[in-house]
């Protein structure tokens, strides 16, 4: 074990992957990890890039998190979508995020697309595979407004306009139906809408609400639940339980505010009288 | 050891050993009749991709390109590994197969699928149509008796594990009335107002039901058509196994009619600057 | 995948024959309950509600060996810090590992930053903590409840839950884990709302910790319920159905 | 890649069953029954459509809701309604409640080896004028309940009318009862929640809710007036009434 | 697509299932390729470059495997920079070869990859060079590859002569492309071609719906061309 820190050595950890290996050979499955179905698209515009993403994550048939966040944070002109095991492309493009920031301090230049880019598709074919995480890259730098899907192994595509996720099929359709070069920036928002919400009323791993990013040269914007096409309708009565309803056993309170009882030694401060004056 | 009385002389549940006698000896894996009674294998060799079709104003309309190919993987179940077969090459092998057929005045079938079983089953439908016809009673099938018929047809198989190795779609008008139905090789049936099979149920459905769903009697025949283009060519552009080439069945008022092939045009230009798949600019 | 479909789960009257242990090998599949996973060995389940000022986190108390009940006083939920708790459902010697990994990070961060660790930043450090095991994961889905403390001052409830490889999912109402998932996500869904007051909160949290499991097999034998406000936490020990 | 396409021939198993989503439950009240199902047909992660109907009306006064494999679920209602209508030309009467039980066990069991893989609730009036929901396994064990929820969201559904019909785990105010049964506009409510509950957290529960109400001949249907979209469909004048409510449930 | 089981991940690669080619000629050589990109029979990405730059004169055709080929040409396309800076002079086409040929041969078991290298170098004019899946590496005139080149091999038998000038060259690279892609549903979309000469770099680019034609199958005609409508039969009068 490393000296007394916080903080362990960095990479994985696999001691506990012999006792792991030992229970699933005997046939015991092994939980199932956050997955998010998803729907996630980016697609060019006129001025930049625009990537949108449904907020579903799914474990099986249950609906885990209903307003998740799969757009993330790469650099300021840099945001990156995510699909497939939820906790691989949390800490795959957090990581990157980070490796980014000390690239462009090292360079001290402004960080661009492809080496994200590159990162990226560099550690998930290390990994083979194993780190399932689908990403929709996108952002605008010096070259101008670059977009890229990585794949789990490490593949990249350089496309115009580009879906990932269990409702990529349903997206796809309708950039093939409806996409042009050169659309205005409403247009655009409005067509990735269109794509994220066939997604979330068409595939049953993807849901509720839209978020959006656009991204130009000068500015990116974030548009948090940009559409919430899926509120839930007010419920037909309260469930609010009488007090006393549930018995319990036993009660135990813990006071976290600390009280103190000051008691004062008269003969070292004088008249009581003074002492009592708090006017 | 064992130190639970209770299991003593008892077989031995192998999936946990509390005791950590590892490696436990595994004994030959036991047949398992129940599995084994239902399960057969069966292998189709020309298939047809996707079929779509929609209600519109006046009737129905479906349209299937002409494409026979050896299936990738099961096309009809509609499984959710679609993006999970590793599968190189598949032979695009007949290019002029026609996948829509009419049945009776008011009807027509379109099948993805097993191409030889989807010739069984027009022959079968057919043969019935005939049989109703020499009756000479007045009555004639409908959309509506077909797909009940087919239903059974394709229950009654996988019930005998030999199933029809198709996803039918049956549409058409009759008596001021539109139908449009599914089947599958499981006998599953459901209706709606845009229904697809194969890959359409993941690409064309979208576009489908944005467009049909709740407006099916402002939509014209003109729209109709235009909207089940546009689908044939997203799914050519989109499904390893489809062609640029259908044909496009409507059943309205006037009858059953199933159109010439239509050649599908398409769109690459904005693909010509595309250079690499990275950083690559030459 | 075409095989994958489950078997349709029959009604079993748990006959001391039908014991999973003592079911031979050729038995039709359809009656042999079989484990879904690694989580149901030892069983257990913990939800955490926000409401008004407060947070209230709960869990079962049993501790099994499968199907067999072990102990009724296995507790999972471990305070943190003053303002703090987590909630450890899985397999009990993971519990028991991941509290005192747990224990010894926060004394470290304590004596580091020379600070008490806030419910955010200790999410934050539970999710690194499985992640790091990627590849060889701890088998807890871990869940905290905690009071955060604004940058005005003041506190705000804060709850959060994690797969078992450390994806964190915050929620604005609440979270479950365990073996009772998703009866606890059903029975929450229909009774939560928002702004509950402590005691008002008690009531909900304890109705749908109740009521989930003792439709799980492999949780209840009793319950602890912790509803934290700002100035005090209240535990308290419910009864529960002991099948 | 010139291998691959030659290496393996690609065998297919044929599984005869398939899972197609939903959710279906019934209460049963004192000179009522509530039997309500989503409408949605899933398979995989695609909706099939949105409105499949899973409950089926099959007497004046009973109501069976089928949930599991779509195929065998209808090709299941088709056969008992046969049955009823043989027994309706044998008998000149409608079978009773309890006896279509039992009819459905028997046709249930007698595929015990190659079972219809469906999970129905029977909801209706019984003989006596009293509410009754009868629930079966896929191979017919069954029983009568006060209420049952089945089908994807069956774990989601069932303990929250545990908690809200049956008064599990509460403890009543002092000097009070909790009553034995619920009245219309209550039940009416709690199954609309369950319904919307379901469908926030069930990704298979959607699209459509369909709710038939069976009330007792004689007895006021009390607590319908005050809910939309309530349809009746009761046949004659001198039975029991039946009604049919349909709610929109979120598609997403 | 489903829950992601942490136990089995590595499914869903994404192929090239591919038609790629490579023909020398006096001047130059002509390098090709369709821009289907599959997984499973979902068309990931159907207007892709497989034609993959890892120096000034040497191009490189990729199939198999998306994420390992990527891989790979990334890595000859750094070694052949640093073999430049190092030597400083642009890297025959038969070097480039064979650090490909020493990637694929070397990680045999863990690779997917066939790959044609093409090119010019002044030492000794166009070459192309096949390195099929296990890592042989073999010279060759002209060379296809990938999925849809089971279908061609005849064709190009049939129709390739030496010494053709390079219009003849990208007319036979084109024909033999689309035929490949018109058989096989793992290639298709646009062809792509570069023809490398001393000169330069040209790069051609064939529209999906302006491919050459070849026999399509016969028209298929619909009810009207048909007749035989039995709407219009009428059953027998059969006397009494």
């Amino acid at each position: 074990m490393a000296a007394a820190s916080v903080y362990s050595g960095a990479g994985f950890d696999f001691t506990n992957e012999v006792r792991n290996t030992f229970l699933t050979d005997r046939g015991i499955p092994l939980p199932k990890a956050t997955s998010t179905g998803t729907t996630i698209v980016g697609c060019l515009f006129k001025d930049g890039i625009i990537l949108g993403a449904d907020t579903r994550a799914t474990e099986g048939p249950i609906v885990a998190d209903k307003n998740c966040e799969k757009i993330h944070y790469i650099t300021d002109n840099i945001r990156c979508c995510g699909a497939g095991t939820a906790a691989d492309t949390e800490f795959t493009t957090a990581l990157i995020s980070s490796n980014m920031e000390l690239h462009a301090l090292s360079t001290g230049r402004k960080p661009r697309v492809v080496t994200a880019m590159t990162m990226l598709k560099q550690m998930l074919f290390r990994y083979q595979g194993h780190i399932g995480a689908a990403l929709v890259l996108g952002g605008v730098d010096t070259t101008g407004p670059q977009l890229f899907t990585i794949h789990p192994h490490g593949s990249t595509d350089k496309l115009p306009y580009v879906t990932m996720g269990s409702g990529s099929l349903a997206a796809m359709a309708i950039f093939e139906a409806k996409w042009r070069p050169n659309m205005e920036r409403a247009e655009a928002l409005d067509l990735v809408c269109a794509a994220i919400s066939a997604g979330i009323f068409n595939d049953l791993g993807s849901g509720s609400n839209v978020d959006a990013c656009v991204i130009t040269a000068s500015h990116t914007e974030m548009l948090r639940n940009f559409v919430k096409p899926n509120e839930r309708a007010v419920k037909e009565r309260s469930y609010q339980f009488r007090r006393g309803t549930t018995e319990y056993k036993k009660e135990e309170i813990r006071s976290l505010v600390v009280e103190e009882d000051v008691t004062y030694i008269s003969a070292a401060r004088g008249a009581e009288g003074e002492a009592m004056d708090t006017s | 050891m064992d130190h639970f009385p209770t299991n003593w002389g008892r077989p031995r549940n192998d999936a946990f050993d509390p005791y950590g006698t590892y490696p436990i000896h595994q004994r030959p894996a036991t047949k398992d009749n129940f599995a084994e009674g239902v399960q057969r294998t069966q292998q189709p060799i020309v298939t047809g991709t996707s079929v779509l079709a929609i209600q519109y104003k006046d009737g129905i309309m479906m349209a299937a390109d002409n494409l026979g190919s050896p299936p990738p993987f099961l096309p009809l179940t509609q499984s959710d590994r679609i993006l999970s077969a590793a599968s190189y090459g598949s032979l695009a092998r007949f290019k002029d197969i026609q996948r829509l057929h009419q049945v009776g005045n008011s009807t027509v079938i379109g099948a993805s699928g097993d191409m030889s079983d989807f010739q069984a089953i027009q022959s079968l439908l057919d043969e019935v149509v005939i049989d109703e016809f020499t009756q000479g009673d007045g009555h004639d099938l409908g959309p509506a008796e077909v797909h009940e018929y087919l239903s059974r047809v394709m229950y009654s198989r996988r019930s005998k594990i030999d199933p029809l190795w198709n996803s039918i779609l049956v549409g058409g008008f009759r008596d001021g009335k539109r139908f449009l139905g599914y089947i599958d090789l499981l006998g599953t049936t459901y209706s709606s107002p845009s229904i697809a099979t194969g890959y359409g149920a993941y690409i064309a459905i979208p576009i489908l039901r944005s467009a049909v769903d709740g407006r099916v009697d402002e939509l014209t025949e003109e729209n109709a058509r235009n909207l089940l283009h546009e689908c044939m060519r997203v799914l050519f552009y989109r499904d390893a196994r489809s062609l640029d080439k259908y044909q496009i069945a409507t059943v309205n008022a006037s009858g059953v009619h199933i159109s010439d092939q239509v050649h599908l045009d398409t769109s690459w230009s904005f693909a010509e600057g595309i250079r690499g798949y990275g950083a690559q600019t030459q | 995948m075409e095989e994958a479909l489950e078997q349709p789960q029959l009604r079993v009257f748990l006959h001391p024959l039908l014991h999973p242990a003592l079911l031979p090998v050729s038995y039709p599949r359809d009656i042999r309950p079989t484990w879904s996973s690694i989580m149901e060995y030892n069983g257990g389940s913990v939800i955490a509600m926000v409401g008004k000022d407060c947070v209230a986190i709960a869990s079962d108390l049993r501790l099994g060996n499968q199907a067999l009940g072990i102990s009724s006083n296995f507790t999972k939920i471990f305070p943190m810090t003053n303002r703090i708790f987590l909630g450890l459902p899985g397999l009990a010697t993971d519990v028991t590992t991941l509290k005192e990994t747990f224990r010894y990070r926060v004394n470290m961060y304590t004596i580091k930053e020379e600070r008490e660790i806030e419910p955010e930043t200790f999410a934050h450090l539970v999710s690194s903590t499985l992640y790091e095991r990627r590849f060889g994961p701890y088998f807890i889905e871990p869940v905290m409840a905690g009071l955060q403390k604004a940058a005005d001052g003041s506190l705000k409830p804060y709850i959060a839950a994690t797969d078992l490889i450390g994806c964190l999912n915050f929620a604005k109402d609440f979270v479950v884990a365990g073996t009772a998932s998703s009866k606890l996500f059903g029975v929450a869904e229909g009774l939560w709302e928002p702004d509950l007051g402590p005691e008002d909160l008690f009531e909900t949290i304890s109705q749908t910790l109740l009521n989930a499991v003792d439709r799980d097999a492999y949780s209840g034998w009793g319950a602890e319920v912790y509803v934290l406000t700002k100035d005090k936490v209240i535990k308290r020990t419910l009864k529960g159905r002991m099948d | 890649m010139p291998d691959g396409s030659f290496a393996h021939p690609q065998q297919r198993q044929f599984n005869p069953y398939t899972d197609n989503g939903g959710t279906i439950l019934a209460i049963a009240g004192a000179d009522f029954t509530v039997i309500a199902g989503d409408t949605r047909q899933s398979e995989g992660y695609s909706i099939q459509t949105r409105y499949a109907p899973k409950v089926f009306r099959l007497t004046d006064r009973a109501v069976l809701a089928v949930n599991g494999f779509a195929a065998d679920g209808n090709m299941f209602v088709k056969k008992v309604k046969q049955r009823l209508e043989w027994y309706r030309h044998a008998h000149a009467k409608d079978m009773p409640l309890r006896a279509i039980a039992r009819l459905i066990q028997t046709m249930l069991y007698a595929q015990r080896f190659f079972p219809y893989y469906v999970y129905n609730i029977l909801g209706g009036i019984e003989e006596d004028g009293t509410g009754a929901v009868y629930s079966f396994d896929p191979v017919g064990s069954y029983e009568r309940e006060a209420c049952r929820a089945a089908g994807a969201a069956q774990s989601l559904v069932q303990p929250f009318l545990d908690n809200q019909i049956y008064f599990k785990n509460q403890k009543a105010a002092a000097g009070q009862t909790h009553p034995t049964h619920l009245p219309l506009s209550d039940v009416l409510s709690i199954v609309i929640d369950s319904f919307t509950s379901a469908t926030e957290r069930h990704i298979e529960v959607g699209d459509g809710l369909e709710i038939f109400v069976v009330v007792t001949k004689g007895h006021s249907p009390q607590g319908l007036e005050s809910i939309r979209n309530v349809q009746e469909v009761t046949t004659r004048a001198d039975t029991d009434r039946m009604f049919v409510i349909r709610r929109e449930l979120k598609k997403d | 697509m489903e829950t992601i089981d942490i136990s089995r991940l590595k499914s869903g690669e994404v192929n090239l299932g591919t038609s790629i080619m490579a023909v020398q000629f006096k001047n130059g050589v002509v390098v090709g390729a369709d821009s289907r990109t599959t997984t499973g029979s979902y068309i990931a990405n159907r207007v892709t470059d497989k034609l993959t730059h890892v120096h000034d004169r040497i191009y490189c055709c990729r199939s198999g495997s998306a994420a390992d080929t990527q891989a790979i040409a990334d890595l000859v396309h750094y070694h052949l920079q640093l073999h430049t800076q190092m030597s400083g002079s642009p890297p025959p086409v038969h070097t480039a070869a064979t650090i490909f040929q020493k990637f694929c041969y070397d990680n045999k078991d863990a690779l997917s990859a066939g790959i044609i290298v093409a090119g010019w170098d002044k030492e000794v004019g166009p070459s192309v060079y096949n390195i099929p899946l296990g890592g042989g590496l073999f010279k060759q005139p002209w060379a296809i590859g990938g999925s849809g080149s089971t279908y061609v091999y005849g064709y190009c038998d049939a129709t390739y002569k030496e010494g053709w000038d390079r219009d003849q060259t990208v007319e036979f690279v084109k024909n033999t492309l689309a035929l490949a892609m018109s058989r096989d549903g793992s290639s298709g979309g646009v062809i792509r071609m570069c023809v490398i000469t001393e000169d330069g770099v040209e790069r051609l680019f064939v529209p999906g719906d302006q491919l050459p034609k070849f026999w399509q199958g016969k028209e298929v005609l619909g009810s009207d061309t048909k007749s035989a409508d039995l709407a219009s039969a009428v059953a027998m009068a059969v006397d009494a």
